[in-house]
């Protein structure tokens, strides 16, 4: 079974942590994930850093920026992550934009994660209709997730859609609005919660997008299985550097 | 018949599509199942044609260029939106789609820009229905196009700078997608050129086809047949082109011939010949020819029309050229500045240096005499001419 | 009836006539001779609205102004003149011009210019015409027209400073009078406004009385009247105003109001309001109304609006003004900067500071909800944006 | 009888000086004078200064606008004329455009030039069709000559029309162009001399605009019955001021 669906089955109140592959340093890439293992993260996420990461906030942006400054490839990251599987065991999901992958090669991109470990996707600017007419039937043939996205947004007819073709959990955008740390939920975000809790899906939920301390990640894990933190990691990242991961962990867990 | 318009799925051939985060769905969903029974509605065709009749000032004219025809022995037709509302093409495209705002109840308006044209035909339209009016701009761009900005200010438009990645208008459509996705209910983005995800690049193409519907009618009277031999336009994203191509896109009796920025020379590094430099891929939520690294990198561009300036083409541009329907020639930075001032010393017209690049193509391509060339002259040049002075000292 | 037209022998009312050295006297003659006939001569008919069509752009639209006109609770009409190839209603007399000129076998253009509009608009249509063209301009307005000076030697016109005086406007045109004297057989001088000696006057108002005709023929489609209430312009020398007008110049049922320059305020020492400040005397050849001291000495007017800084007006205008047939308003600087911000952002529409004043008179006369109000829309105001961005701090 | 009518009648190959009332000095209008009687010229020409002196070349152009500075004006020049006839018996003739005498009052401005003791006018922008309809009579009411100018482009029918309203001399002018020192005379110019020769006119005839030395001197006497020297008296006034006069006239006559 996928380490995804593991983690479902077994844990709750799951914290997936995404970071940039390539920030703050080229080589970051392993200690960051060995850091977060030791910190008993349940997920994580790796950005591969793309020139126009249009979904994404400034935050994430910046590090993707300063990320292929680095150097960073997709190549490389596969070459990075060669040694990933004997350092940790929680699941792993690459989160990419669609064009790296496409250029990379979709089937490649596939292998290369399957042999790296990795257990699962998300490419944000992949449509569903898609995914499901070209690729969806090669993902699953490598035995790995794919995640989609869903928001406040989103019509319940439209969310049946995406369950029945996500597999591992569903990537519930918190809020309008692109990537990025906040500090609290506002009613409507409450109210989309409880519509999502109500329509019993199929696959588990992660709420991202404005997760950004204790508060937060206890209210979304109050209403789904848990959260993706993104920004506010990576401004955690910069201002202490990775050695000081298991501090910021530290604050959200309850 | 092999059909160079778009499918119903949003492609023209392999390109096209709406390659989109799905915080995007409601607004592109919304505008795909509406953009045509809108447009295509009495009420809006009334309006969008009185607009672009009172307020733009269309028809353009379709101008004989005597001079012209005569030094190059053949007859070269110019259609003028150079005269336009703001000094360019780009306006027929913000009329369209402020209507369909409109008529979708949106009340506030984004938009990216490079050089300034989109945003300054942005910022007019919304002025004139008295809608709230964003635009995103690189921090660069700022800088270089300050005039367009000042514009766009005394239209009462506020202008935003990206000052991500390469601080250009590829950051500046970035930094316009992002504010949609943080207001998707209210908002509508105006993509400036037949780019972005379907249904922008066939939208905006109907609403710029004016351009070639005016020029088929007008032809006839002076020509006695609809059909040119040849349609010559610059392309940038390809919003200019595509409109005056339009209603020939199948008629394979006419040539269409796509100019792009070549730069300081295609192999460069410093180029905006995106057709010959470029591969496929997605760029803006469009699978279509882009520049970009082989590791799926969008690189930058570069020419000295900022207009040009784009690291794709639309998908249907990227199609005419995967095709052959299109013929694509590039033309460097110093050859369009000539044409630039050729143009103005032998027709009295001071072109857009995008526009002037289209020109130069009558010293690359030989017309007979009986052929009938139409050239977009997609804008003037009054936004240019501190290029135009620092180049030629003026 | 009253007759505002010109009388045979050049004079409306008082004011016209050829007060000029015995060395004009040939080329003034020539022209009196021949602008009507040629004028009126079907080939010269034939080729002028054809070049206003395919060239100009005309018609230009008649634009029902619907945000001012709900603010105002009347109906407001935009002559769209800001269309027109060049961005103002000039290019309409240049081409006509130009058009005599070549009937006349000149080979040899010359005109002054102040704000650079009429230079531009004259450089144009001898790029046009493959014709030789110097422009006089004076030294200030060199400096401060940077733009339109780049544009006229983009066209490729010589641009010559006037040194002399107060190196503005009034010395521009003392200059090419000078070069007309030198050059008295090959040159033809085309002066940018209803001023000078006759046939000036009444030749650029028949060129550009296509305005006004036009607007006649565009409001009964839309109102089912060819008579507004009111025209209003603004007046420098008063040639848009004069096109606009001349149609209706006879027919005391429409309104003629004329708005003129106040610069820092009528009795500020800094002003350019003619009608108020002028008396009557000879400037340029003309008898009209001028602004100069007790002892005949011409004096500089003052206007932020480079185009309304002429120290005269046209005879025609000083007739109106004296008859009390128009109406004359002055507007300052202030309230003309505001109404250009104002007609920016309430029809996305930047109007030349020259044309802001026209609109300004808004907020000075009252109109009723029946009233039909059309405004010369003179021209753009790109050419203006330096002095809208310090001002505004933008 | 009129002292230009009996200097023509006298005299030959009449030199004539022009020069700008309030120029170099605010008050140097009588010395210029009695310089210029003391040097033996035949007649003078005073010039009225003009903010818009548009027959004028550049010398006169900045004479005008430096008199201006220096405070000239129609009144002052009056007030400076008053000991004129104490001073020389040769013809003086005001030279003025039409506006300053007009705002001056034209009546006014003639019975005052009576007053000083000048002989003629010539009004360079007062056409020849409107002085005889309404300026005609007054003018030889006060006794005042009014001398027209010719051009070579000057039509025969034109000349005499001129020579029939003229009164004094014509004013002919030697080219095409504005005022200012020229060295020589061209072939067309010499063709227009012997043309207007041939015309037999009733009045004399002085040659003005580019004469500056006493070879174009020369050769406008043996074309008419003299000269007009002006831009290259201005010059010389400039350069080496009023008490040098002689110098300048000593060199042109021959
Ligand atoms: C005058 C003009 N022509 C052409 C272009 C290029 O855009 P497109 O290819 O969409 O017509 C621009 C873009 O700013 C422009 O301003
Ligand atoms: C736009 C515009 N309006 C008006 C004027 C004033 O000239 P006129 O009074 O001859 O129309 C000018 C002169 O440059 C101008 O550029």
């Amino acid at each position: 079974m996928n380490r995804i669906n593991q983690t479902f089955q077994n844990k709750k109140d799951i914290l997936s942590i995404y970071f940039t592959a390539g920030f703050p340093k080229l080589d970051d890439t392993l200690k960051i994930i060995r850091e977060l293992d030791n910190s008993n993260v349940d997920m994580i996420e790796i950005g591969l850093p793309f020139s126009d990461p249009l979904a994404d906030g400034p935050t994430i942006q910046k590090s993707s920026e300063k990320a292929l400054k680095n150097g960073m490839t997709t190549d490389l990251l596969f070459n990075q992550l060669r040694g990933l599987r004997s350092i940790t065991d929680i699941p792993i999901v690459v989160m990419g934009y669609f064009n790296p992958i496409l250029q990379y090669g979709f089937d490649k991109f596939c292998i290369n994660c399957k042999k790296s470990g990795i257990d699962g996707l998300i490419i944000p600017d992949l449509p569903v209709d898609i995914y499901k007419k070209s690729y969806k039937s090669k993902v699953e043939n490598y035995g790995l997730n794919m995640m989609f996205l869903i928001t406040p947004q989103t019509s319940n007819d439209r969310i049946h859609v995406i369950d029945e073709i996500s597999k591992g959990f569903i990537y519930m955008v918190s809020s309008f609005g692109v990537t990025g740390a906040r500090d609290n939920f506002d009613e409507y975000q409450i109210e989309y919660f409880e519509r999502i809790k109500e329509m019993k899906l199929s696959n588990p939920l992660l709420i991202g997008f404005g997760i950004s301390n204790d508060k937060t990640f206890k209210s979304a894990c109050e209403n789904s299985n848990g959260a993706i933190i993104g920004s506010a990691y990576i401004q955690h990242l910069k201002n202490y550097g990775v050695s000081k991961t298991n501090d910021f962990i530290e604050k959200i867990k309850f | 018949m092999e059909n160079f318009n778009i499918s119903k799925d949003g492609f023209y051939g392999d390109f096209g599509g709406a390659f989109i985060p799905e915080m995007l769905h409601p607004n592109i969903e919304e505008l795909q199942k509406n953009y045509i029974k809108i447009s295509e509605s009495s009420e809006f065709i009334k309006e969008f044609n009185q607009l672009l009749k009172d307020y733009v000032g269309r028809p353009t004219p379709l101008y004989f260029a005597k001079r012209l025809s005569k030094k190059f022995n053949t007859k070269i037709y110019l259609k003028r939106e150079d005269l336009c509302h703001t000094g360019a093409h780009k306006i027929n495209n913000t009329i369209g789609q402020i209507l369909l705002a409109k008529k979708l109840g949106k009340k506030r308006i984004i938009a990216e820009t490079g050089a300034g044209q989109h945003g300054v035909a942005t910022a007019t339209v919304c002025a004139l229905m008295g809608v709230e009016c964003i635009i995103y701009m690189g921090e660069i761009d700022i800088t270089r196009q300050a005039p367009n900005v000042a514009r766009m200010k005394m239209l009462g438009a506020k202008v935003r700078p990206a000052k991500s990645g390469s601080k250009t208008l590829k950051d500046a459509t970035n930094e316009a997608i992002r504010d949609w996705i943080s207001n998707p209910i209210d908002t509508h983005y105006i993509i400036g050129s037949v780019v972005g995800p379907h249904p922008y690049p066939d939208m905006v193409a109907r609403y710029q086809s004016v351009i070639g519907y005016e020029t088929k009618k007008q032809l006839i009277k002076v020509e006695k047949t609809e059909k040119p031999t040849h349609v010559i336009a610059c392309v940038g994203g390809g919003s200019n082109a595509a409109g005056l191509f339009y209603p020939f896109l199948n008629d394979k009796d006419v040539k269409i011939i796509c100019v792009e920025a070549a730069g300081k020379g295609v192999n460069t590094g410093e180029s905006a010949a995106t057709s010959i430099l470029g591969t496929e891929g997605i760029i803006h939520g469009s699978k279509t020819l882009l520049m970009q690294t082989n590791d799926g990198q969008i690189t930058e561009p570069y020419s000295i029309s900022a207009g040009l300036d784009y690291p794709g083409i639309g998908p249907m541009h990227a199609n005419l050229f995967r095709t052959k329907r299109g013929e694509f020639v590039s033309i460097d930075d110093n050859d369009a500045m000539k044409w630039g001032l050729l143009l103005s010393q032998m027709e009295g017209i001071i072109p857009a240096i995008e526009t002037a690049h289209a020109f130069a193509v009558l010293e690359k391509m030989k017309f007979s005499k009986s052929d009938i060339v139409i050239f977009n002259c997609s804008g003037r040049g009054d936004k240019d001419l501190d290029t135009y002075i620092n180049y030629f000292k003026l």
